[in-house]
């Protein structure tokens, strides 16, 4: 199987994708000639032309807009925006438009369409190229959310996504695009939406996490395992609506106690909703709280990013924290 | 009428000097009529229901079905329309049943989009009507997807789409029209500009000089009719669906109307204007001025007009009292159609409904 | 005290704040002339003048951007969103602009405005006039929330929200605009942000809740009391951004018991958050598991939306959950 | 030069025929001259650092120093300058030290935004200096609050709102012009059309004739401008500030210009552009053409521009220098100007934060 990064993975499942089905196509701000910010679309115009590949005018809402009326009317679209951070001006297209589409024509009209968005911190990109809006898409029934953490899920997660009815928010780690690198197999591949992978088996303690924070953790587990004893499930979620609830119970009823991490702030973020249901739906199981390891409850920083950043430290002092309860 | 606002026939069904009577077999001209009659009554009948308390809100068009059916006239079956809240006239006109629409008030068992919507916000995939939503402007950047989505595929679709003059000042308006420039998307941006948005008149609106003016800054047609004239109204839409067929690109269609009644039946317009604004519209109105010109051309006669009425008036009071008669529909409806297939966390949550639906509480 | 409803307590504190001071400025959608489509605005514009009290075209983006604008230049603008279903438009400017002035300039520029939004169900308003968004807005680190259930804190939270330094949303419970009345105080009167009140005690159980869903939760607990022999102590939390975690402490740790009230869709809603960090606070306080009693994760339906919204009966089958665990 | 578009000097540095110079002393056309220099002069040093990795990135304005600084240039102090990430050459002009910009793109403990944002987003309370932000047009609607503040308690401050052509595509410029004309905003619109979006060239932004023709949407004025040529943009602007000041309403200026170089430091501008038409545009430069005009008109002579060129290289140095010496900001920064004051939540993280960095880890 070739090696890939993820940018390789994600063109590849679009190059693959487009050349199953003639109704994808694929827009966005930068991603025609030039093949995107970060490349992910890069030689898709000229393979598939500009009818099918295409850049747009810098308006969100109207990317959004489009793939709305066009999901309706016969077409796959796949459109890219460019960083999470400037999906906000598309929120209402989304939360009003897209996720209600098929419940307010009572089953009628459905809009399969796939956003793909690069999101999260690490990259010294500040306030406004480092957010993580999972939360907000989370909370708005009637919308999927996929975060890949490797190239090899990347690419079937993203096979997945465009074949699904629903439309999906893929969330790309962008830290990762180039850092993760692994073997991605050829042609049709595809991973099941609503499935979280166990990457890494012990019996001590459930750590609950996706897209980016992967690596982090599992560097935290391999280095709390050597080095405070603490031996840890390590669960990629993969899907974050609808997520895979029994992979999460086994892992927690198992272990009794849990550790979440992710990089969006704290307060009614994702991990809010994680710590909940595991606290209500296993609470004889846990033997010390559900603890929360996340960026902080403050915009983005720049200088001091690696501090707001969920990093080695804090997981394993809350797995030390945990344990010790 | 000024030079350059479109218009055929006068206040008094006349046709005006110069103009040219778009040649409209005498079936569709009584088709039109009854579509513009069938919306007015349906809406004086809807209101008095709504003012009953038997259903709980409503929209009505009154003043405005010249524009909102004159343009819809103009599309073919194949064309998306995609409708804001006040286009149930453009949705009577393509077939869409009294009885479904009905049932959509009530959102009874029997209501096609499974009393998921408020009053007046039906869909039908069927006869290409997009779902209603309320956010105004929202829907207009979906109409370049309609559009372009047909022609990359080499159908040749057209998307139309309504709006009012308010929502001309909301992004999305603008964020779609400007992408249909660009891409020369076969769309219509049909801007019904009914003097108001709920309270607020057109001056506070926008202080351009026109709406239709706001084309030049997409590079797209711009065109102003009079919205109470249904023939030049069919005109300016024929013309613009035909252009965007051929791949001219996009027009924005400004149709100058009046909103006769209240904004719904939640506004009261009185706190806000004058009663002699609106009987210098009504003066204008677009059915009145049809009937007259019918009339005029030997196509209609007070005879056959009373019929109509009769008509008309059965078949509403059918579709009422069927539409009322039907109970809610079933529980798990408020959990479907969230998802192509119902999720985990929703089956739960129906469980747990009807858990304590079941539960012996009190 | 006069006796007033929730319109005429938000109409009074608008009015008293304009009286004291001259840079509070209130516009938005209708509320000039004719005093706003819930009449909340009534009278202001003949009291204050156009240039104080003014319509504007319609486009959120547009009016909250102009309070940024406004409030960095001297102005405590009051805008109002008409409902909160049509905040989206405007989300791009809350999340990347007004909550993030004070930080990313480093403390020199800051946005003192309150938006004024009626938000919540049971009026039959279908998907678009029944939405509860708080959860959106609490996840944006930066932003302030307050959400009053009867007349008299309305007056006061609206004051105290107007003369506070950061942006506030205000969402007023539409159900109650005149459903609620009572006493309020006359002329200047201000109650805290971030304290919430305990408006019901009893030592079983702790009922948390806010704005719309008070009334509902008090009848339940009366209810509950009589019927079911549970005694609870009810929390309204009045302000959700910072929320008042030490008296949510305090009476979960007497009970050993919460459950958790609103509107809004389950999933990453405010009361996943709560949940959470009582779930990770309190846990060993804890005799049941943290329940939630919500909106559905589904669109805001029409026909059903008494089945929808949490209603006496899901209220008091969770406190019996709760009790029986 | 078309007869539309404002000009005053051509590209060799002479007054174009029939074009009146504005009254500007020597001192001032200096000191436009020396901000024009420093702009260009700053840009290619920290673009230097960004590649040897000392700053994270940067953002450039080659080419459109005559657009940012002419039009900051007929602004009075008192008016706020609301800008996107390419206007530290306005900045400068006001007054912005560079030892306050240094600091802030190594976010280093005396960066005056603590460390907040990424390289090239300042803020200048003091100097009426809006912050900068990234998201693209997204200021836009805030020029109408800073104006219209000022107007409503009587003080005659302008707005003046910087924007790419890029920008004019979103939702928020559209709003944003449409309420300055409904109100008569004192605002001024100023966008630099410099042809490219990232990748995205101007046809495929807007089909509209011109960027300036926008204004007619919103009933604003609307100007185009040579944007090379420093004293047609302080022309044009100061009209539109005038105009602005005395309650006649806003402008739209559309200052024709060119990004010479990369987007940002993260881009690469051969992937997708041909170097002849940046090699085309060089030869408009705008600092050039303005240095031949000054010596041409007697102003200036190579000798002292020799001396300024040394000046400026050693202001840059001492700045960067000492920018580079100092360290991060404290921890608990990270924790402040959230709100006025720290609620519970972000106290209890600080302490985390703390006690994590205090553990004995390892
Ligand atoms: C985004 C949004 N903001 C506000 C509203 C409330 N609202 C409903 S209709 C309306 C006025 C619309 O006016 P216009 O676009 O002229 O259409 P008309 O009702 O006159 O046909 C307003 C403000 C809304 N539905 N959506
Ligand atoms: C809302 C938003 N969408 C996308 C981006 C990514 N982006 C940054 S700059 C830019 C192009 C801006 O072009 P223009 O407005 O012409 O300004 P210029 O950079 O040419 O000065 C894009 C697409 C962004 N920052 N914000
Ligand atoms: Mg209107
Ligand atoms: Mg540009």
């Amino acid at each position: 199987m070739p090696v890939m990064n993820i940018i390789q993975a994600v063109n590849d499942a679009l190059r693959t994708e487009m050349r199953r089905d003639d109704t994808v196509v694929v827009f966005g701000e930068d991603v025609g000639k030039f093949g995107g910010v970060f490349r992910a679309t890069q030689g898709l115009q000229e393979e598939f032309g500009s009818e099918r590949v295409f850049d747009t005018p810098l308006a969100e809402a109207g990317i959004v807009g489009m793939a709305i009326g066009m999901s309706q009317n016969g077409l796959r679209p796949v459109p890219e925006i460019q960083f999470a951070d400037f999906i906000y001006p598309a929120i209402d297209q989304l939360v009003n438009e897209a996720s209600k589409m098929r419940y307010r024509s009572g089953g009628q009209l459905t809009c399969p369409f796939v956003i793909r968005t690069p999101y999260g911190g690490g990259i010294r990109g500040g306030h406004y190229h480092s957010q993580s809006p999972e939360a907000y898409l989370i909370h708005t029934p009637g919308i999927k959310v996929v975060v890949p953490s490797n190239p090899s899920d990347a690419k079937g997660l993203l096979i997945s996504s465009i074949r699904d009815e629903d439309p999906v928010i893929f969330m790309e780690p962008k830290r990762l695009y180039r850092a993760a690198r692994g073997e991605v197999a050829e042609g049709d591949y595809s991973v099941a939406l609503g499935e979280a992978a166990l990457v890494r088996e012990g019996g001590d303690i459930t750590i609950i996490a996706y897209g980016a924070m992967i690596p982090t953790v599992l560097d935290a587990a391999e280095k709390a395992a050597a080095v405070d004893g603490i031996d840890s499930d390590v669960l990629d979620l993969r899907t974050l609506m609808p997520y895979d609830i029994a992979a999460v119970l086994e892992s927690v009823e198992k272990t009794g106690r849990a550790v979440i991490v992710h990089e969006a702030p704290r307060t009614c973020g994702f991990g809010a909703e994680l710590a909940a249901t595991i606290s209500e739906k296993a609470l004889l199981s846990l033997n010390s709280p559900v603890l929360r390891v996340t960026g902080f409850d403050t915009p983005f920083p720049y200088t001091l990013e690696s501090e707001y950043l969920p990093n080695e430290r804090r997981i394993r002092k809350a797995m030390r924290d945990s344990m010790s309860f | 009428m000024s030079d350059t606002i479109a218009g055929i026939i006068d206040e008094k069904g006349k046709v005006r000097s110069g103009a040219v009577v778009p040649e409209i077999g005498r079936d569709d001209l009584i088709r039109l009529y009854r579509a513009m009659l069938l919306n007015r009554r349906v809406d004086e009948r809807m209101l008095t229901l709504q003012r009953q308390g038997r259903i709980s809100f409503y929209v009505g068009a009154a003043g405005e079905e010249g524009a909102i059916i004159g343009s819809a006239f103009a599309m073919q079956d194949k064309d998306w329309l995609i409708p804001c809240y006040r286009e149930a006239g453009a949705a009577f006109l393509r077939g869409y049943s009294l009885t479904d629409f009905t049932n959509q008030l009530f959102g009874n068992s029997e209501d096609k989009i499974r009393g998921k919507q408020m009053p007046c916000h039906w869909a039908s995939r069927e006869l290409r009507l997009a779902s209603v939503s309320s956010p105004v402007g929202s829907q207009i950047p979906h109409a370049n997807g309609f559009g372009l989505a047909a022609k990359f595929t080499g159908r040749k679709e057209v998307a139309l789409v309504y709006f009012g003059d308010g929502a001309t000042s909301e992004g999305d308006f603008h964020v779609a029209c400007n992408i249909a420039g660009v891409y020369k998307a076969p769309v219509v941006f049909f801007c019904r500009n009914n003097q108001w948005a709920i309270s607020v008149p057109v001056e506070v609106q926008t202080a351009s000089e026109t709406f239709a003016i706001k084309a030049k800054a997409y590079g797209i047609e711009g065109v102003q009719v009079d919205g109470n004239d249904v023939l030049a109204v069919f005109q300016v839409t024929a013309e613009a669906a035909e252009r965007a067929r051929k791949g001219e690109g996009a027009t924005l269609i400004e149709a100058i109307t009046y909103r006769q009644g209240a904004h719904t039946s939640s506004d009261d317009p009185r706190a806000y204007r004058s009663e002699d604004e609106v009987a210098v519209w009504k003066k204008k109105d677009p059915i009145d001025r049809f009937r007259l010109f019918l009339v005029d051309q030997g196509h209609w006669s007070a005879g056959q007009d009373k019929k109509l009425e009769g008509e008309l008036n059965e078949e509403i009071q059918t579709a009422v009292r069927a539409a009322e008669k039907l109970g809610p529909p079933d529980i798990k409806t408020v959990f479907e159609d969230v998802f192509e297939e119902m999720p985990w966390h929703l089956r739960e949550q129906l469980d747990e409904l009807n858990e304590t639906l079941d539960s012996e509480v009190e």
